[in-house]
């Protein structure tokens, strides 16, 4: 079976700032790939680019499901089943949390302009739906401003999810949380992710979180691939052990 | 039809009987002064779509007011169109010039959308100014049609009213509607949008033609009430008009244009003709909304619990 | 707030006449009510200054005397903030609300437009004495307008005359403001100056953005052209711009302009006019009218009550005023139809000079201009136009033939 | 004749440019859109011609000294309207922001009106400063190659300023990232007003400098903001080189235009923005914020 994603000598620089340079990534349908490392490594940036929002200017090429998607818009990448969380959660704060479903519904459901309200009512159910999916249910009628943190973090999770995504590229989804809100957090989004079979690529610096939930990790310096493997062999990886896991944390 | 609903049909029939009551009841000068404030609403509105749903803060908007105005007189004085037909060739003017214009400014965002937007008004003024033998120039097209079509100022007045309320009405259903939702949702974050499959511009493209076409109905509309068209329609001075109705009615509400419009009319009307310093009055009121109520009109009767169509929908 | 309330009760009182049907002819304790829409903010605001304060002069003046037909006089002053549509609106309140028999005041050619178009509708008289687009005249005349000062045919005619006196002037360079006013100035200036000088060349025109405040790339631009006169109709701050910036590039040691010169202008130059260089013509200079008592008269009293000499502005304002008063004492009335027919026939002798009258066909009066240059005077502390000119109407209008063929050609 | 354009235009663009540069200062750290820039330039004008009779009137020192009192008062004015005004407003949107300095034109307007009338008044050119070069035929003003040399001052200043002082470390840290300054620990607030202050100066200078080369009166504030405005967006929003650029470029293409086509003047320094900025659109993808 071809992999998912096949990502080859991708790089990015910012003026003279090289952020990614020459990372190759290829990720098989179901995995579950963790990327860490130290501030700075380049991990933001690639998913960006993997998930078109910094695809400009940047080299190298990305397969997804066997098509060249290298310099797709974001856009374009959403629609084929891209999905991506945000490291500082990027949600519509001055609408309702249920809005901001109804929003993410409607790229999927062909109604982006469409004029009928009829229509959108009907999407209410589907947005019902999720929202209890991510345990959000009781928040509906909310300003998103008025919300937690954590609650932004389930409701951005919820919207990626509302757009059907079969690789889903989440930015460090449990920072800056309680350890029991994070871990509640990280058992609903794994939940849905197995039951939608959807692949996984995320970025988090809660080492415990990592080797719970990844099969293969990639840890990442400078912009490039330090070491790759599944837990254990990362784990005791005497390299990693110094560089990243002995500083970082 | 929820109570919501139903409350809000009855404050809006209210608000359009009186309305229309004011235009007959205190004579035509009152109706011409209302008329003006009716067209002049419809133009920010217009605006407003772009700005508190879009996120656009557009520093051009006037040219599709000026346009609207163009495309009636100029199918008339030119082509010999009979003046039913001219009227909607303001507003289609208008909205052809938003698809143009447009598609090239929702390339940009913030200060570069709005120095865009104002390159293309002051390209469209400079045209409407120069082509003299075409558009008459800065002395711009009179008497080609009586003003009002000879109707009584209260006549037009109650036209244009229902104009207004009809428009009112298509951009609030459109507001509520599933692109109403994909405006706002680009307005706030295009990024976001753009990660859920959205084609952020063009949502943008489409709210900034549905604007243009409205500015072109109210600039018709205008055209009309005076029977001339100037470049000025299209000019900065009307494009900051709209900005500071907008303003002072209340961002990120629907009928905040409304209240900016008369308030903002009255006090240019009415100040000026006793203090010469006009100007200065409105920049204090100005400086007063901005640092004592940033959400305008709207948002203070919002707090007086009038409601105002905010944007809960 | 008084004023609020009688606006109210004026506009219920309105709404019983037109529910009755009936609104009867004033009574004679009535006054005469002026609507005064000028362009007193925005562009034209500098302008309008003087004009302004002359109007209240005259208007106090005749009120002094007992008003017109034993009638007060009572203006209503509006600000159309030099914007065709504040005109429209404002001549409409005016008329409307306000019930006015004249209106009056205007500059900008734009906002003189719209209000006509508003005389025409109501059929209110309405008269220009500062503002002068030819196109009142041609192809927007309309029975209830007249104006009092040279419209802009007249004043480019008249200057082509003074420049064809100067036989040592072989090449002139026009450069104008890129707007109707100055595309018309030019082509008649041109066009009357080839009839009369065919030896003239004529170099292609320049047009300068309006509001244009570094004139500098178009200074050098004339320049290059070597030309022996160039001939320029700005006005106001335009025209202190190049005058200012033209010193600094020597212009008036290599060229001469050829210019309107409003006293006001040259007031604001004071000191810094170069001392040659400069032909001027001017709707109104009071320097040139001093000879007049009526004129001087004038003069004094402006003086006296503002403390400066009044501008051209003021001089045209005050004539159209006087013009106005004479017109309604021939009529008997201030009915449009009657005033416009006095207006028509009557012969008034001004601070202008005497002989002058307004033609039927077309609301023009034939008003002259003068043309001078420009040097400094001891008895002003700025430069004043000396060896004035004037030149009659007779040379510069257009007669009835031409005026139908204008009219034929603007269809 | 071609290269007599150029100078020329060269000189329009350092103008420009003086007055682009405390415009674009301020947008940089501060992210304010100041529409007030040009009420601010035109306050310099006035005070300049209030005080060069004071001083010395027609002579080269009285006239420094008055643009520098003025630049100083205009200093302090937009001081004063930093703390009172704009520091409440520096969270809230942006059009709000804009919109404060749009209700500052129109005050200033009107009170400039009051103050001085409505006819145009003139600062008289220092003698050490009239008349012109002339080399061949052309004649090169003094005056205006005096304010080039100011212009090359002023850029000169201020690159010593960012290069070389704590002061322009702070600026450049504030350019880039605001959050920056706060992890230095510098209060964000004392910055702001010291570059609105500094910008406010430039804006007072650049009218002072400007007084004796036209015009001033209450119309002065429109008329020179929306081509600083142009010249900024040219150059990239808070980019005071690219402002130069923009300016000298505006200035040269200005003057070849009057030379070939006149007419488009009226509408050249849009059309370049609007090249600029849709140029700009096509080569970057995806969305742009």
């Amino acid at each position: 079976m071809p992999p998912l994603l096949e990502a080859r000598n991708i790089s990015k620089a910012f003026g003279r700032f090289v952020a990614v340079a020459g990372v190759d990534l290829v990720i098989r349908k179901g995995e579950r790939r963790a990327l860490i490392g130290p501030n700075g490594a380049g991990k933001s940036t690639l998913l960006s680019i993997l998930g078109g929002q910094q695809a400009g200017g940047a080299g190298g090429q990305v397969r997804f499901d066997g098509d060249d998607v290298s310099g797709l818009q974001p856009e374009d990448l959403a629609r084929r089943g891209v999905g991506r969380t945000f490291q500082i959660s990027r949600t519509f704060r001055k609408m309702t949390v249920a809005e901001n479903m109804l929003a993410s519904l409607l790229p999927r459901a062909g109604l982006i302009y469409s004029l009928s309200t009829q229509r959108l009512n009907i999407l209410r159910e589907q947005a019902d739906a999720i929202l209890t999916e991510v345990g959000l249910a009781r928040r509906s009628g909310t300003i998103v401003d008025e919300i937690s943190h954590g609650d932004r973090k389930r409701l951005e999770f919820g919207m990626v999810l509302a757009t059907r995504p079969r690789l889903l590229l989440l930015d460090e989804p449990a920072a800056g949380m309680g350890l029991q809100e994070r871990q509640e957090l990280m058992a609903m989004m794994l939940d849905q992710v197995t039951r939608n079979g959807i692949t996984l690529i995320f970025v988090e610096h809660d080492i415990d979180i990592v080797f719970r939930i990844a099969d293969v990790i990639t840890v990442m310096a400078r912009g490039r691939v330090f070491a790759e493997g599944n837990p254990q062999e990362i784990a005791s990886n005497k390299d990693v052990q110094d560089i990243y896991l002995g500083s970082g944390h | 039809m929820t109570a919501h609903h139903r409350h809000e049909s009855i404050i809006w029939l209210g608000a359009a009987v009186a309305a229309a009551v004011v235009l007959f009841a205190f004579g035509p000068g009152i109706a011409l002064l209302g008329t003006e404030i009716m067209i002049m609403a419809l133009f920010a509105c217009s605006l407003n779509l772009i700005m508190s749903y879009g996120g656009m803060v557009s520093f051009g908007h006037a040219a599709y007011f000026g346009l609207g105005a163009y495309g009636f007189a100029l199918a008339i004085v030119r082509f010999d169109v009979p003046p039913a037909l001219a009227l909607a060739c303001g507003p289609i003017l208008a909205l052809l010039a938003a698809l143009l214009f447009g598609s090239l400014c929702v390339r940009l965002s913030h200060i570069y959308f709005a120095m865009l937007t104002l390159a293309c008004a002051e390209i469209t003024y400079a045209i409407l100014f120069q082509a003299y033998d075409f558009t008459g120039g800065d002395t711009g097209l009179t008497r080609f049609v009586a003003p009002r079509f000879g109707l009584t100022p209260q006549l037009y007045g109650l036209v244009v009213l229902v104009v207004l309320l009809l428009s009112l009405l298509i951009l609030r259903r459109l507001v509520a509607s599933p692109l109403g939702l994909a405006i706002r949702s680009v307005g706030e974050d295009p990024y976001r949008t753009a990660a859920l499959g959205y084609n952020p511009r063009r949502v943008q493209l489409a709210a900034f033609v549905v604007a243009g076409g409205f500015a072109g109905l109210a600039g018709m509309l205008f055209s009309v009430f005076h029977g001339n068209a100037f470049p000025d329609y299209a000019g900065l001075a009307f494009t900051l008009d709209a900005l500071v109705m907008v303003v002072i009615g209340g961002l990120h509400s629907f009928v905040g244009p409304i209240y900016g419009a008369i308030i903002y009319l009255l006090m240019k009307t009415f100040i000026s003709r006793y203090v010469g310093e006009w100007e200065l009055v409105v920049g204090i009121v100005l400086m007063a909304v901005v640092l004592g109520a940033p959400r305008g009109l709207a948002g203070l009767a919002a707090r007086l619990g009038i409601p105002s169509g905010g944007r809960k929908s | 707030m008084d004023r609020f309330a009688k606006r109210g009760v004026s506009a219920f009182a309105l709404l019983a006449a037109t529910v009755i049907g009936l609104a009867g002819p004033a009574s004679a304790q009535e006054p005469i009510r002026i609507g005064y829409a000028a362009d007193m903010s925005g562009a034209c605001g500098p302008l309008v200054d003087g004009a302004t304060k002359a109007f209240r002069l005259g208007v106090e003046e005749l009120n002094k005397a007992g008003g017109l037909l034993g009638r007060k006089i009572e203006v209503i002053e509006r600000d159309t903030k030099t914007r065709p549509d504040e005109g429209a609106k404002e001549a409409r309140d005016l008329i409307v609300n306000h019930k006015i028999d004249l209106l009056t005041g205007v500059c900008s050619s734009a906002v003189m437009l719209a209000e006509t178009a508003v005389s025409a509708e109501l059929k209110v008289p309405f008269y220009s004495a500062i503002g002068n687009t030819q196109a009142v005249n041609v192809d927007k005349f309309q029975p209830y307008f007249w104006q009092t000062q040279a419209n802009v045919l007249m004043e480019a005619s008249g200057a082509a005359e003074y420049v064809a006196q100067n036989k040592a002037w072989k090449k002139i360079v026009p450069l104008a403001f890129d707007y109707e006013f100055g595309h018309t100035s030019v082509k008649t200036f041109s066009e009357h100056l080839k009839k009369i000088r065919p030896d003239i060349e004529i170099a292609a025109p320049i047009y300068v953005k309006l509001g244009e405040s570094n004139m500098t790339s178009y200074i050098t631009a004339v320049l290059a052209q070597k030309p022996d006169a160039v001939y320029g109709p700005l006005f106001g701050s335009g025209l202190v711009n190049f005058v200012k910036q033209g010193r600094s590039f020597g212009f008036f040691d290599q060229t001469n302009l050829i210019t309107l010169t409003t006293v006001d202008f040259l007031q604001s130059m004071g000191k810094e006019m170069p001392p040659k260089g400069v032909v001027g013509f001017a709707r109104a200079p009071f320097t040139a009218l001093l000879n007049n008592p009526k004129a001087k008269t004038f003069v004094d009293a402006y003086k006296t009550k503002y403390n400066i000499e009044p501008s051209d502005w003021a001089v045209l304002t005050y004539d159209g005023l006087m013009f106005y008063a004479e017109a309604v004492k021939k009529a008997g009335s201030v009915k449009a139809d009657d005033v416009i027919k006095a207006v028509t026939s009557i012969k008034y002798s001004g601070l202008r000079g005497s002989d002058m009258s307004v033609r039927a066909f077309d609301g023009q009066m034939n008003a002259p201009i003068w043309v001078g240059a420009v040097a400094p005077d001891p008895a002003y502390p700025y430069s004043i136009l000396k060896d004035v000119t004037r030149i009659e109407a007779s040379k510069t209008m257009p007669s009835e033939e031409q005026v139908k063929a204008l009219r034929a050609a603007a269809k | 004749m071609l290269a007599v354009q150029v100078v020329n235009g060269l000189m329009e663009g350092m103008m420009l440019f003086l007055i682009a540069s405390g415009l674009t200062l301020i947008f940089g750290v501060s992210r304010i859109i100041n529409f007030a820039h040009g009420s601010l330039y035109m306050i310099g004008a006035f005070l300049t011609y209030q005080l060069v009779p004071m001083l010395s009137d027609g002579t080269l020192v009285g006239f420094i000294g008055a643009v520098l009192l003025s630049a100083i008062a205009v200093a302090a004015l937009g001081g004063i309207f930093e703390i009172l005004v704009l520091r409440r407003i520096y969270g809230s949107e942006e059009l709000m922001q804009l919109i404060i300095t749009v209700a500052l034109v129109l005050i200033i307007r009107d009170i400039v009106k009051l103050i001085w009338g409505r006819n145009d008044v003139l600062v008289s050119m220092p003698a050490e400063l009239s008349g012109a070069l002339k080399v061949a035929d052309a004649y090169f003003p003094i005056f205006q190659l005096a304010i080039f040399g100011a212009g090359l001052m002023v850029i000169a200043v201020m690159i010593l300023v960012i290069k070389f002082t704590r002061a322009g470390i702070l600026l450049r840290a504030a350019t880039d990232d605001r959050g920056m300054v706060a992890l230095l620990g510098i209060n964000q607030q004392t910055i702001f007003t010291s570059v609105f202050v500094a910008g406010s100066f430039l804006a007072g200078l650049a009218g002072g400098l400007a007084a004796p080369f036209g015009n001033i009166n209450y119309m002065l504030d429109t008329t020179i903001i929306v081509g600083a405005f142009i010249v900024v967006v040219i150059g990239g929003l808070g980019n005071l080189y690219g402002a130069l650029a923009g300016a000298l470029a505006v200035g040269v293409l200005k003057s070849m235009g009057v030379l070939y086509y006149p007419r488009l003047s009226m509408v050249l320094i849009f059309l370049i923005m609007a090249a600029v900025l849709v140029a700009r659109s096509l080569g970057r993808a995806g969305v742009t914020r």
